[in-house]
């Protein structure tokens, strides 16, 4: 099921509902699938002294993060009985509410793509080079760090 | 030789600048040294470097093809 | 966050991509949420002594799987810090490749969001009376168990 | 006293209807010996019995207003 082919996981601006939508839908037709998982992440108006964040602006090192989700996904083939899996991450601004990463796995039974996704979704976060600097709404910026 | 190091995230915003050259860096070690001298502002931040989109762990030979880059802490999704 | 008044979770026919876009969409005004976890069922083309199911016929308890849903969700909103939960099941035909159930979960973090979905689709297996009948292509058909 | 008993998937096709109705079943334990000697295939086939809408796991009583179910193995989502 694993392909070597490099699939870019980018997006430039945020995910819309629409993309998710379509997504889904082209599923239907592997009918081998019993159970879809999907993560979001959507950005969040965090407050910090008195400041709320208004955007999240995404850079990354590209190149180095799609050789690693080349790795990522041939483990995660190797480990769970999935279908298919897709991994897409915005760069650049994406406002709050905004949603700034989809992770979706399928697989004939609940429990792999449910696994596989918490696991893709943790190795993305800690695994691959990306940055996001949060805006606040007095213009201030800090970078944000995962817990 | 002179090397081309890319710089991401926060330390683009500190070095001010989309990347640095250095000269005479023969290895990694030898980068780390030199970098802390020439920019003090980088030993108070936590970075790790990478070589040829790898994350290195121990000291590694450094030529002029060589792709490195200095990296903070990933904040994605 | 959990409210008393019963949802009605069924719905007559398949899940669409559209129902589900949707959903998601109205979750970008709340900007308290950092994460969603989506579980989706979907019909599989099993087969069985030489036949493949073409659809499941869904039947249900309803009024004891919406009292017993109201206890779910309160148990959950107990359990995991949520801002909310939405699911949805369907009754009657649905054809192999469409979708069966959908349970979305949101939160500050990933973790809630990604713990209380899987809870929740365990429980809504395990504990909600509803029946699917597997319709096999020769017309046949079988009575699903759950695993 | 006369009690309404709905039935639920597999049992609907079993018994062919959507409830049965049964007379002088005081409580559960009773109920459950009077059907399986009125409807021998029910002693073949796993199910639960729900009273008003709660699975119950040991002897109840019954009234004429009791919603009686009685539910195969679910196998929903």
């Amino acid at each position: 099921m694993s392909d070597k082919k490099i699939k870019n996981i980018f997006h430039q601006g945020p995910i819309s509902p629409s993309f998710i939508m379509e997504s889904i839908q082209k599923h239907s037709t592997k009918t081998d699938i019993g159970a879809h998982n999907i993560f979001l992440g959507q950005i969040r108006a965090d407050r910090k002294d008195g400041q709320e964040v208004t955007a999240i602006n995404y850079t990354a090192y590209e190149d180095m993060a799609l050789d690693k989700m080349v790795e990522i996904r041939e483990e995660i083939f190797a480990n769970y009985p999935l279908t298919c899996l897709h991994v897409h991450h915005s760069l650049g601004m994406i406002a709050t509410g905004e949603i700034c990463l989809f992770v979706f796995t399928s697989a004939a039974h609940r429990k792999e793509a449910i696994d596989a996704c918490e696991t893709l979704v943790e190795r993305i976060k800690s695994e691959l080079p990306i940055w996001g600097e949060e805006i606040f709404n007095n213009g201030s910026q800090t970078w944000k760090i995962n817990k | 030789m002179k090397i081309k190091i890319l710089l991401f995230g926060q330390l683009k915003e500190i070095l001010n600048a989309d990347f640095i050259e250095m000269k005479d860096v023969g290895d990694s070690d030898i980068l780390m040294e030199k970098l802390k001298g020439k920019f003090p502002a980088l030993t108070d931040i936590s970075f790790r470097v990478a070589v040829d989109k790898n994350l290195i762990s121990e000291n590694i030979v450094l030529s002029e093809s060589s792709e490195i880059a200095l990296l903070p802490p990933f904040s994605g999704g």
